[in-house]
């Protein structure tokens, strides 16, 4: 699948360099359909985002869009979902009601999906790469015997009306973009926080097609006997905290670091750094971001002191939006980061804190967000 | 028990490097591995056999020099290791990868006994993500229990199992029956080091090497590039991030307008963290 | 024609391939109160600059980018300074090429 | 499954630890063969250097599999200062032979097929297993091997310690000392891949043609060193080495020491555009004759880098290894097949076959060597190449002085730098030394 010649980028394989019409039986596919993922009635914000991608692929191919429910009516409901669905931009809503479909469950979803492809014949399937969705997707596509790409970085239709998606291979060192050629559905996962975000418009709920679950609880083998609901303090390692501040060298000496923790406890980040405090013993191995530490995936890494060896980087790369603060302009860290500050980080870093909170309402209760363990106070 | 494991030799992805200059895939020296999630699964499926008896074979389909991962699995203490190899795959997709598995398992289980449970790993890191092992699981009709963290326990009487699976904001407790299909998440345990009998075992027995014929594979036409739905157009390098650092304007100014001016910055960039960070309470 | 740069030691370092025993370091330095000369020298000597003085002014290790090619043990381990194993079967520094 | 008894345990996988398992196993005896890498290649660095003629005494046909990269037609002896280097090159056709003398190699690709051989030859390799500590009865005759795996002792008849250099297990059992600072050298190694073309084109070779550089002078900032330029297929292994004592004195990183030689005026050119996949560092014994220590005891024989046989002057260690590990399985087979047993006494037998090879004669010509470059490293690695290379400047600058007066002031520079009596005994100690 890689290039075959290891000095050329691989060109195109087999059927696709040829070309090949679409088979007969697919050419009845149309519309984008994205599979709204519900977590205890609440709609994922993953499937939002893919709303608003469908949207623009489904208008790309003058083509609807169209979000699909499964879900029971005990509790919240699937109301709240219908109405998100217009929301971001459906033009019409696919919907299974079933007491089966309470909590996840492998062989229910698979059947009440399979069953709505197979009758309204979608041209493109968007699914969320969460858990849930990756679980969901393996099985309809092989059910379907059609392609999945998954974790997709990009998405987007070419002149001849495929799905051309580009995914992160090899460990994220190489993109590669896949086409599902004569079979349809072509099916997609997208990763959270990939996609933007589109604008909401409040719009009256549209056309519902509902659709029965033909299946009998005793006929599922696979009971979910609890949820142990995580309160989000899971969250606060580092590798899935939404900000992270990291301390490097610049900082000067172990005690400076009080001005990084000052700085994380204030906008709820965790606390990392770079291999050589781990290696002066100025923080645990286990705060060492970077090849030999974690890898993180944060809205905000603020580096503080970090020059940005070519290690390190490999650990922030993934992060959306990365301040770089370091008194040598010419450190290596400021080749990868958004925002660069060149200034002493041991000074900047209560500046910096003092204007977070200015810009934050005091005293402002930020346990309910996901943050740094108070416990990082080491 | 009979417990199957599926591995994959995969390339060593921290070793890929592409050549600055010609934006070119480097492949010369670039070791292969077992597929660091595949170990975790191998890992789980030896607790199994130790706790309750029985044998773990090792199966993979690759080129012939995917042997060298089933010697390595063989190393940790797997009891026997097939290697399913035959042109006709070359270029498989998922979906065609997860036909020719299913298939040889099946051709395993007449061999040496159904398997009551199939492990694979999460998903592999040079490609495929996370759809083989439900592929396997849909085509042999076992039940699908994916991201399993803890098998609490399994009665091999009554053939029912209780397992620990991640779920996007939480654990489900899954009561379910063998035989089964488990994807076992990263992290969940280490692999062990083999003792010297299975460095000894491994040195010495046979891998099995399968054909598509000797797996049982009849449908040729499901296998390689024509069973695959998918297929790759283009393999290229993420651009380098095309501008530098916006530096911010330092000159004649005090570090808390500096400071501000970064935080306005930060701000306009992400708007979903300010909305965050700056509403009242908890939103 | 273009000089190549001088690259850092953590950049060459960068392209090898090592396989952590994380938790189990296979060389230790003795708790010391001054470093002695040969410990000294290994700040400077050691080919993957795993050695340094740390800010109480003792020579510590990370020994995850150790190349294992025994000059430290050469230097230090008849005087008790450090400890030195080689890793764990399988572990450590796995060259390409060699 | 208990292990059986083992004729032979062969510690490391090497090139002696192979020329040892492949030769018994080739023989019938039950080999056994433990290496601490994830393959046979993992943990082994060298320039490298293969010497086609030893091989072929272990493996005739080699040439028909193994992983060749250029088969060496030129050799390059520099003498550099920091501007400049004086050369002697000898290149002839004749190594364009049907069975070329010296190749280069890539080890870890070479180690792995060598240890394909083993295998095939019916020697079990364990990979990933350190031998940790020797067995030993009561008479302290080494009766097998412990490792880091559980299970326990493994027992065999003798144990070949190919354990290379550094040779934990021999030195913890006491049959040895550990290696002096002085009598090893720490060589830093990068390799730069760069297309085929672009080094065929570089050192005017081509189809499989190669060509070495070695290099000595202030590169080494006056300790004994040497820096050396191997031309591979697709990619040139460059590198510097110096004595470890040296170094402990002179606190110089051996990394910038790499870097100074790599951006040297005359290295500079040839790796310019390379991508550079590795870096590398390992010991070598430099302590020659002198440095040999006892070879075998009961139970057990000690074989290449571990039993310090290299000729470090003629920078030949391959050769000695492969060597070593052939006698002493050619050795062990002897002794077995006329039934007797693994002593100290009938294990001297392959000291004998050393003693009587190119091994033990080559080592026994230079003995006096290294202790002259050690002592005097700063005087024949720092002065002399300076003059020299001022020397060779002022012979080929035109600029009309008469060239009487050029050759008193090459003259007057030798004589002030080291008097005529320096001369004349620097020139006594390195030519008693030499022959």
């Amino acid at each position: 699948m890689v290039a075959r010649k290891n000095e050329t980028p691989a060109n195109a394989v087999g059927r696709a360099s040829s070309g090949k019409k679409l088979l007969k039986c697919f050419e009845d596919h149309r519309h984008v359909w994205v599979f709204m993922e519900l977590e205890r009635g609440k709609v994922h914000p993953v499937s939002i985002e893919l709303l608003g991608e469908g949207r623009r692929l489904a208008d790309k191919l003058g083509v609807q869009l169209a979000g699909v429910i499964l879900g029971s009516s005990e509790g919240v409901g699937t109301k709240p979902a219908i109405e998100e669905a217009f929301a971001y931009g459906a033009d019409i809503a696919y919907l299974v009601e079933s007491p089966l479909l309470a909590n996840y469950r492998n062989e229910p979803f698979t059947k009440a999906l399979t069953d709505l492809v197979t009758t309204h014949k979608p041209e493109i399937l968007l699914l969320g790469a969460t858990t849930l969705g990756r679980d969901l997707a393996g099985a309809v596509a092989t059910t379907l015997q059609t392609g999945l790409t998954a974790d997709c970085t990009e998405l987007d239709v070419d002149g001849d009306g495929s799905l051309a998606a580009t995914r992160p291979t090899f460990g994220g060192s190489l993109l590669c973009t896949i086409y599902t050629l004569n079979s349809r559905p072509q099916m997609a996962t997208v990763r959270s926080r990939v996609m933007a975000t589109p604008q909401r418009a409040d719009k009256p709920i549209g056309r519902v097609i509902q659709h029965e679950l033909t299946m009998v609880e005793e006929a599922i083998v696979t009971k979910v006997l609890a949820f142990l609901c995580n309160d989000g303090s899971e969250q606060s390692n580092l590798a899935n905290s939404d900000i992270v501040v990291g301390g490097g060298l610049g900082l000067g000496a172990a005690g400076n670091l009080q001005h990084l923790r000052n700085l994380a406890t204030t906008i709820g980040g965790g606390v990392g750094c770079s291999r050589p405090l781990v290696q002066k013993g100025w923080m645990p191995a286990d705060r060492q971001i970077g090849q030999s530490g974690h890898t993180i995936r944060p809205k905000l890494y603020i580096a503080a002191g970090i020059s940005g060896a070519v290690q390190h980087r490999v650990g922030v790369e993934g992060a959306d939006l990365i301040v770089a603060i370091n008194l040598d302009q010419k450190a290596p860290i400021f080749d990868f980061a958004h925002i660069g500050v060149v200034a002493c980080a041991l000074e900047f870093l209560p500046a910096l804190t003092e204007a977070f909170a200015r810009r934050m309402p005091p005293h402002n209760s930020i346990k309910g967000m996901d943050r740094g363990r108070l416990d990082d106070q080491e | 028990m009979h417990i199957v494991v599926c591995i994959k030799q995969v390339p060593d992805s921290a070793q890929i490097r592409v050549h600055p200059v010609t934006n070119t895939i480097m492949r010369q020296g670039v070791p292969t591995i077992i597929n660091p999630y595949d170990l975790f699964a191998l890992e789980e499926a030896l607790q199994v056999r130790n706790r309750y008896g029985g044998e773990v074979t090792v199966l993979t389909m690759g080129p012939p020099m995917a042997e060298q991962a089933l010697r390595k699995a063989l190393t940790h203490g797997a009891d026997r290791a097939v290697l399913l190899t035959d042109r006709h795959f070359a270029g498989s997709d998922t979906l065609a990868t997860s036909y020719a598995l299913s298939q040889a398992v099946a051709k395993i289980g007449e061999s040496y006994g159904a398997p009551d449970i199939v492990f694979t790993g999460k998903q592999t890191i040079d490609g495929d993500t996370a759809q083989v092992g439900p592929g396997i699981a849909k085509r042999l009709n076992l039940q699908q229990l994916t991201y399993v963290t803890k098998i609490v326990s399994i009665d091999p009487t009554s053939r029912e199992l209780m397992v620990e699976r991640h779920a996007e904001s939480g654990t489900q407790m899954l009561k379910s029956t063998l035989p089964c299909l488990i994807t076992v998440l990263e992290g969940v345990n280490a692999i062990r080091r083999g003792s010297l009998d299975d460095a000894f075992r491994a040195a010495r027995s046979p891998v099995l090497k399968w054909g598509a014929a000797d797996a049982g594979i009849g449908e040729l036409t499901k296998c390689g590039l024509r069973g695959s739905p998918t297929v790759v157009k283009r393999v290229f390098a993420p651009g380098p991030r095309a501008e530098k650092a916006m530096q911010m304007d330092i000159n004649d100014k005090t570090l808390a307008e500096v400071a501000a001016d970064t935080v306005a910055a930060i701000f306009a960039r992400e708007p979903v963290l300010e909305r965050k960070l700056t509403s009242h309470g908890d939103r | 024609m273009k000089a190549t740069t001088i690259e850092r030691i953590e950049d060459k370092l960068y392209q090898n391939r090592y396989l952590v025993d994380t938790g189990r370091p296979h060389i230790t330095v003795r708790p010391h109160r001054s470093p002695s000369p040969s410990l000294l020298a290994l700040t400077q000597i050691c080919p993957a600059k795993c050695y340094e003085v740390n800010d109480v002014g003792q020579v510590a290790i990370v020994s995850d980018g150790c190349l294992e090619c025994g000059t430290c043990r050469v230097l230090c381990e008849a005087s008790g300074d450090i400890k030195w194993n080689y890793p764990r079967g399988g572990f450590g520094v796995l060259f390409k090429f060699g | 499954m208990t292990k059986s008894k083992f004729d032979a345990i062969v510690i490391g996988a090497g090139m002696s630890g192979n020329a040892a398992a492949y030769s018994m196993a080739r023989r019938g005896l039950k080999v056994l063969q433990l290496e601490r890498g994830e393959h046979s290649g993992s943990k082994n660095v060298q320039g490298a250097i293969l010497y086609a003629n030893m091989l072929e005494a272990i493996i005739p046909n080699f040439r028909d599999d193994a992983p060749l990269e250029r088969h060496l037609v030129e050799q390059r002896f520099w003498l550099m200062d920091d501007s400049s280097h004086t050369g002697v090159h000898y290149r002839s056709d004749d190594f364009n032979e049907l069975k070329p003398n010296r190749y280069t190699i890539i080890r870890a690709q070479f180690d792995k097929w060598f240890s394909s051989k083993v295998r095939e030859a019916g020697g079990t390799v364990l990979c990933e297993t350190t031998a940790t500590k020797l067995a030993r009865d009561r008479s302290g005759s080494v009766i097998g091997v412990y490792t880091d795996r559980e299970g326990g002792v493994i027992l065999a008849d003798v144990v070949v310690l190919a354990e290379g250099v550094n040779g934990l297990l021999g030195t913890r059992a006491g049959l040895r000392d550990m290696p002096k600072p002085e009598n090893v050298a720490l060589a830093v190694k990068e390799m730069h891949f760069m297309p085929e073309e672009v080094i065929a084109e570089r050192f005017g070779l081509t189809g499989g043609e190669g060509c070495v550089i070695e290099a000595g002078g202030t590169i080494s900032r006056g300790m004994a060193g040497l820096g050396f330029l191997y031309t591979n297929k697709e990619s040139i292994s460059v590198g510097i080495g110096c004595l470890v004592s040296g170094l402990a004195e002179s606190m110089e990183n051996p990394y910038r020491l790499l870097d100074a030689f790599k951006q040297h005026p005359s290295i500079r050119p040839l790796l310019a555009g390379s991508e550079i996949k590795e870096y590398a560092a390992h010991l070598i014994p430099e302590g020659g004759f002198k440095a040999i220590p006892q070879l075998f005891g009961n139970g057990w024989v000690v074989v290449g880098d571990a039993a310090q046989l290299n000729n470090a002057v003629h920078r030949e260690g391959s050769n000695l290894a492969m060597t070593s590990g052939l006698m002493a399985g050619e050795a062990i087979f002897q002794i077995k097949s006329r039934g007797g047993l693994m002593t100290k006494h009938n294990l001297s037998l392959y000291k004998g076959m050393l003693d009587k090879s190119f091994v033990m004669k080559d080592l026994m010509k230079h003995k006096d060597l290294p202790s002259l470059l050690h002592t005097d490293s700063h005087n024949f690695l720092m002065t002399y190449p300076t003059l020299i290379s001022q020397a060779a400047q002022n012979f080929v600058r035109v600029d009309g002085a008469p060239k009487i007066n050029r050759e008193k002031a090459t003259a007057a520079s030798f004589i002030n730098a080291r008097s005529r009596w320096g001369l004349i005994s620097d020139a006594v100690r390195s030519a008693v030394s030499w022959r």
